[in-house]
């Protein structure tokens, strides 16, 4: 029979204005194997924890319940705390008081009663709980970041200069993502080109850097401190180290209407193309989609016109394993699709455009060279128009519940820059509200407004309206003046929601990272450990985790980077010893356990048992507890009941359904 | 405890470690309520569930169980929930033919990110529950026994 | 090929033609309209509150009728297309509305929602295909430049009505291209003709149908077509620009080959 | 349970909507074909809705201004439609009141040769129970 010390924590009003405490005391002092039971207003203070380590000392208690909040908030805490007071980690359970309990229900009766259920149930379990030690694993000092955007480039450039390797791996021809495409940046109007190009010449020069572009994660298997993951490294039918980047094939390749991926669509590219000037690396790729040789077997200009000889037709995709100790989640966003959104005419007219786009139009290396003109028939626009939240803020099936953030900012810059290259453009903002939290943000916006006088209108927009005469008549809202207002204008621009790039469910698929349902990844805590999965060894850094700006997106890329050096600066991690354990005298060594395992971690030995009194060869189940995850599909599969897990056993379990049903 | 005679079922849900558990923690930290009939068992995955520990519980005069975990793809372990989802399938369609009926039973897939529908399904399970009353069925054959 | 057919009252009197056109055209393609015995008014409003019951009655007589038959249920008129889809959907989708329904008709195996409600438009699309049915096109229309004219019903709720993008519509563009003739897409082919209240607010009706016409020959067309009757009364209302309006199935039957004989 | 508070929950009820579900943005108003022949704006029956101040939505003209034309319920990025409390507002009116805003005696006086039925039969249903 166990000593078990009963300890109910108050946490300040959070539980005791719900639950009787005392009361809670009171009856469970008298459950089974009960010797010590106490309340205290915070149980996880020092002053509480050393209240366990007394009455450990003077009952010679054997196993400990805390009455208190989630054990996924401190049930690592009073395990530390009942290690120094002598007794196994592992004799300690939590019950779910708080959580589970006072901050759900309001009348005290119920809550309390439910309460001692809840305590009930553990008391029963630390009855059947044995002592447990956990082993330890190694950790692969070598990190590995998915996506090579400015979230991803950060996070590494990070790692890599606290001494640890890392590689990055991105799905397109070169590093740089989204940011590579905007123009100028808010608040500060920083050419974008200029202060991201360092940082990516930096990482491709860094010696703990290995920057695999044009491939994929294909395949990821192992846990924290020991994954290892397939690569696939496209083939680019370029040989990249004879290729000088000279450009010849570029400018020589005859197909050239494939729609530019780097220019969103608004401009073509050639079939053999890096995406933009500063790529890196600066060796392009052959999209056999679009490449006359691949399609027709003629041609072959590039591969005559190539100087260094590196164009080579039959180079094939490459799988590369590696080893890693943590893994870095940063494959950002992009905008969603408006085809649900037509009232908006994008589909309708080619002046009507995304702010992704406009920053293309913008831009010196965009399609139109960085003059601001109508896509239909290249004239200069007089009157602009720019739409706020398409797709944001929605709860209909055709947009996305959250505010994308960063919409109000790049449109006041949008706005500014426009009014400050061409003062004559009158530009008009369709606003629901204008959301400006940040240093210098609405400062930033104000100024848009007081200096550059761009007229932000209250209220959004119903329909655009292509004219016969190639304008397009804006149906608004102006809610302030309780009217209706119609605007002719020559460019509509649209702040199109984003949403994390498409390829993330499948990512967190392979390492088995919680998603949301707008496919962010969840963090271990919305406000403690944000840029942490609850999958262990698995680190978030950029929009894949939420809306977010530049500057926002560098402190999390910089957050998840010294998450990932603190990992990767151990030699050994504690693993958990709750594992799977097989019953020899009743495993029939049937291999159901085995089939059902995803870590491949049961495999059978013959052993001599001795199975009352009869000594025989045996094919037992022997579970490998360094590659136990401790899921227990195997317990469940087991027909002859052989099979347990560590920590949540059958009669554990059993015994907590028992306690409640009771 | 409670004072009037209104029928209070018990109701055992067994929630995995990785998301739906976390998800009853959101929902008790947004302060989102459900009955206090529901009482949660963490498992480290619904694969976890043996369907012993079913029949117990209303063998022990449960009268519903919920089994809550990760969404189909989304499972800690990859494929935990689909093992879950088979057995309860074939469990629940046994329970079914001894007398137990189909809406005491329930899986459902909440993710840590869902406290909301943590709430919403454990009040909706409880309000149907508290539809079919009291669980006389397995009780009855304990009798008999 | 058999369908179950609910013309709707206005196809029985002012719209005649438009009937008649499709009868005409839907043999010539190969399949039969049989029209529903005993069929009621639809209501030609979907009823205003979600709790009514009695004015669904005569849609789901339709639609229980065409279950028993085991056919497809078509319509033509935008109105009854509108009221007798949504129906079916509360049918299906709806437990009180199914219950209730059900418990006042007394039907011999109770419905709940399994006839499939189709427009004409669905049925040359999807059944017999736009490019079957340019193939079968003897007089095309070559040279004319129509403006679709969608209203409001067939579009929208789009979730359940589901016959095309709400906002940009192909389903009448594609129509005219296979009777060889070149749609005209205006901005303002979805937005509302005024419906009803031309019968007491004729000016606000007038003056939004002179909107959608300005639109439509702005962009080129010489003529517009459409499916629903009310739409053609208050478009013909407006004489701004004076272009004609016709029921796509007139345009249907001349393209065929079949105009003459169905007018006689 | 007040009058204002009766029939604010009536509204809700027959329409299927929530009020409270509105961010003001304003689009149903920006989409309204009738805009400018109401005197109480699309928006602005949400909001009359969720303050419960339904004496003066039940007289306001706008209730027979509405097309139905759902295009600010397809619209809506709340899923609020607005349309459908308007039409919810006139079965209020027409049920409790009686006030229907067509009389059997000014239709013939309404109608032309070319009248089809559908427009009777659909303004009748519109305004009148």
């Amino acid at each position: 029979m166990q000593r078990i010390g009963v300890f109910v924590c108050h946490c300040g009003s959070n539980i005791a204005a719900t639950v009787d405490v005392k009361k809670v005391v009171e009856v469970i002092a008298s459950e089974p194997g009960v010797v010590h039971a106490e309340d205290y207003q915070y149980m996880c203070s020092e002053a509480g924890q050393e209240k366990i380590a007394i009455a450990v000392r003077e009952k010679k208690l054997t196993g400990i319940v805390v009455c208190s909040c989630s054990p996924r908030m401190h049930e690592a805490t009073f395990r530390k705390a009942a290690e120094r007071a002598g007794i196994n980690p592992y004799m300690v359970e939590i019950a779910n008081i708080r959580e589970h309990c006072s901050w759900i229900h309001k009348d005290i009766n119920e809550a309390t009663e439910k309460a001692v259920i809840l305590a009930r149930a553990a008391v029963a379990k630390v009855n059947l709980n044995t002592p447990l030690t956990p082993g330890e694993s190694r950790v692969t000092k070598r990190a590995l970041v998915i996506g090579g955007g400015i979230a991803g480039i950060q996070t590494a450039l990070d790692i890599a200069d606290a001494g640890y390797k890392v590689d990055i791996v991105e799905k397109t021809p070169s590093i740089g993502g989204r940011m590579s495409q905007l123009d100028k940046t808010f608040p500060t109007l920083d050419c974008s080109a200029c202060i991201l190009t360092p940082k990516m010449v930096e990482a491709a020069a860094h010696e703990n850097i290995t920057i695999y572009t044009y491939s994929e994660v294909e395949k990821v298997s192992g846990f924290v401190g020991d994954f290892t993951v397939d690569i696939r490294k496209k083939a680019r039918f370029i040989d990249a180290d004879k290729c000088t980047g000279c450009g010849a094939c570029q400018e020589k390749c005859p197909s050239k209407k494939t729609p530019s991926e780097f220019n969103r669509g608004l401009g073509t590219r050639t079939a053999i193309y890096t995406p933009f000037a500063q790529a890196i690396p600066n060796v392009p790729v052959i999209d056999t989609e679009a490449c006359i040789k691949f399609k027709t077997g003629k041609c072959g200009l590039c591969q005559k016109i190539c100087a260094a000889g590196a164009v080579d037709y039959t180079q094939k995709d490459e799988i590369v394993t590696e080893k890693y100790g943590a893994i870095v989640v940063a494959t950002g966003f992009d905008t969603i699709s408006l085809d649900k959104y037509d009232e908006y005419a994008y589909n309708q007219s080619p002046d009507v455009i995304t702010s992704l786009e406009l920053e293309r139009v913008m831009n010196a290396a965009g399609p139109t060279h960085g003059h601001l003109e109508r896509l239909s028939d290249g004239k200069a626009p007089k009157e602009i128009v720019f739409i706020q939240c398409v797709g944001s803020r929605c709860s209909d099936d055709r947009g996305k519940p959250y505010c994308s953030k960063i919409c109000c900012m790049y449109t006041a810059k949008h706005a500014m820059l426009i009014r400050d290259k061409y003062p004559d453009v009158n530009v008009t903002v369709f606003y629901i509200d204008v959301r400006t939290p940040g240093k210098n943000f609405d400062e930033f916006y104000r100024r848009a407004v007081e200096q550059y006088g761009v007229n932000y209108v209250k209220g959004q927009v119903g329909k655009v309206i292509p004219q016969p005469n190639g304008k397009l008549l804006v149906q608004g809202s102006d809610l302030l003046d309780n009217k209706q207002i119609l605007k002719e204008a020559d460019m509509v621009v649209l702040a199109t929601a984003i949403e994390p790039n498409k390829d993330v469910r499948k990512i967190a698929t392979m390492l088995t990272a919680s998603i949301d349902t707008n496919n962010f990844l969840t963090e271990a805590h919305a406000k403690l450990r944000p840029v942490e999965s609850p999958t262990a060894g698995i680190f978030l850094s950029g929009v894949v985790q939420g809306p977010k700006d530049i500057p926002e997106t560098v402190s999390q890329a910089g957050a998840a980077a010294v998450k990932v050096v603190g990992l990767l600066a151990k030699d050994k991690l504690m693993t958990n010893p709750c594992t799977a354990k097989a019953d020899e005298l009743l495993c029939n060594g049937c291999s159901s356990c085995a089939n059902v395992c995803p870590y491949g971690a049961i495999s059978y030995e013959d052993t001599l048992v001795n199975d009352h009194g009869i000594r025989e060869t045996r094919r037992i189940a022997i579970v490998n507890s360094a590659l136990c995850q401790g899921c227990g599909a195997c317990t469940v599969a087991c027909p002859s009941g052989a099979m347990d897990l560590q920590g949540f056993s059958n009669r554990q379990i059993l015994s907590e359904v028992d306690a409640i049903c009771r | 405890m409670s004072v009037n005679n209104e029928f209070r079922p018990k109701i055992v849900a067994f929630c995995c470690n990785w998301c739906s558990y976390a998800g009853a923690d959101l929902a008790g930290s947004s302060r989102l309520a459900y009955p206090a009939d529901v009482k949660i068992i963490r498992v480290p995955c619904s694969c976890r569930v043996n369907p012993m520990f079913i029949l117990r519980a209303f063998e022990k005069g449960a009268d519903g169980v919920i089994i809550c975990g990760c969404h189909p793809g989304d499972c800690h372990y990859s494929t935990g929930n689909y093992y879950a989802r088979r057995r309860m399938t074939l469990l629940f369609s046994m329970l079914d033919y001894i007398g137990v009926e189909k809406g005491r039973t329930r899986v459902e897939w909440v993710s840590a990110a869902e406290g909301v529908k943590f709430s919403d399904t454990m009040n909706d399970f409880v309000a149907k529950i508290k539809g079919l009353g009291e669980n006389v069925r397995l009780g009855d054959l304990r009798c008999k026994n | 090929m058999k369908y179950s057919y609910y013309p709707g009252c206005t196809l029985k009197n002012k719209a005649k033609d438009l009937d008649a056109y499709a009868r005409a055209s839907a043999l010539a393609l190969g399949f039969e309209l049989e029209e529903i015995e005993n069929w009621q008014c639809c209501g030609g409003v979907y009823p205003l509150g979600s709790d009514e019951i009695a004015t669904k009655l005569s849609s789901v007589r339709a639609l229980s009728d065409a279950k028993e038959k085991g056919q497809d249920l078509v319509t033509l008129c935008s109105a009854c297309h509108h009221v007798i889809k949504r129906v079916n959907d509360d049918m299906k989708n709806c437990d009180d509305i199914r219950f209730r329904a059900n418990n006042y008709l007394k039907l011999d195996t109770p419905y709940a929602g399994e006839t499939k409600v189709i427009h004409f438009l669905e049925l040359l699309r999807d059944t017999i295909g736009f490019d079957e049915l340019k193939k079968r096109v003897v007089k095309p229309l070559t040279g004319k430049k129509i403006g679709a004219y969608y209203g409001c019903l067939l579009l929208r709720p789009s979730g359940v009505l589901a016959f095309d993008d709400p906002e940009n519509p192909k389903i009448i563009e594609d129509f005219i291209r296979a009777i060889g003739a070149t749609p005209v897409v205006y901005p303002y082919r979805n937005e509302c003709c005024g419906g009803y209240i031309s019968l007491k607010e004729k000016d606000m009706a007038k003056s939004m149908c002179d909107k959608i016409k300005e639109s439509a020959s702005g962009f080129g067309a010489d003529m517009l077509i459409t499916a629903c009757p009310l739409c053609m009364y208050n478009l013909n209302k407006s004489a701004a620009n004076g272009i004609p309006v016709y029921y796509f199935t007139e345009l249907l039957a001349e393209a065929l080959g079949l105009k003459e004989e169905a007018e006689s | 349970m007040s009058h204002a508070k009766n029939q604010a929950e009536r509204i809700r009820e027959i329409s299927g909507v929530n009020p409270l579900k509105c961010m003001k943005c304003g689009k149903c108003s920006a989409t309204c074909p009738a805009f400018n022949e109401m005197d109480i704006k699309p928006h602005q029956f949400v909001s009359y809705v969720a303050n419960e101040n339904i004496e003066e939505l039940v007289k306001s003209d706008s209730l027979w201004k509405c097309l139905s034309c759902f295009a600010c319920v397809e619209r809506c990025p709340r899923d609020v439609k607005p349309g459908k409390i308007i039409d919810a507002a006139r079965q209020l009116v027409v049920r409790e009141r009686g006030g229907n805003y067509l009389s059997a005696d000014e239709i013939p006086e309404l109608l032309d040769e070319d009248t089809p039925q559908q427009l009777l039969v659909s303004a009748y249903r519109r305004y009148k129970r």
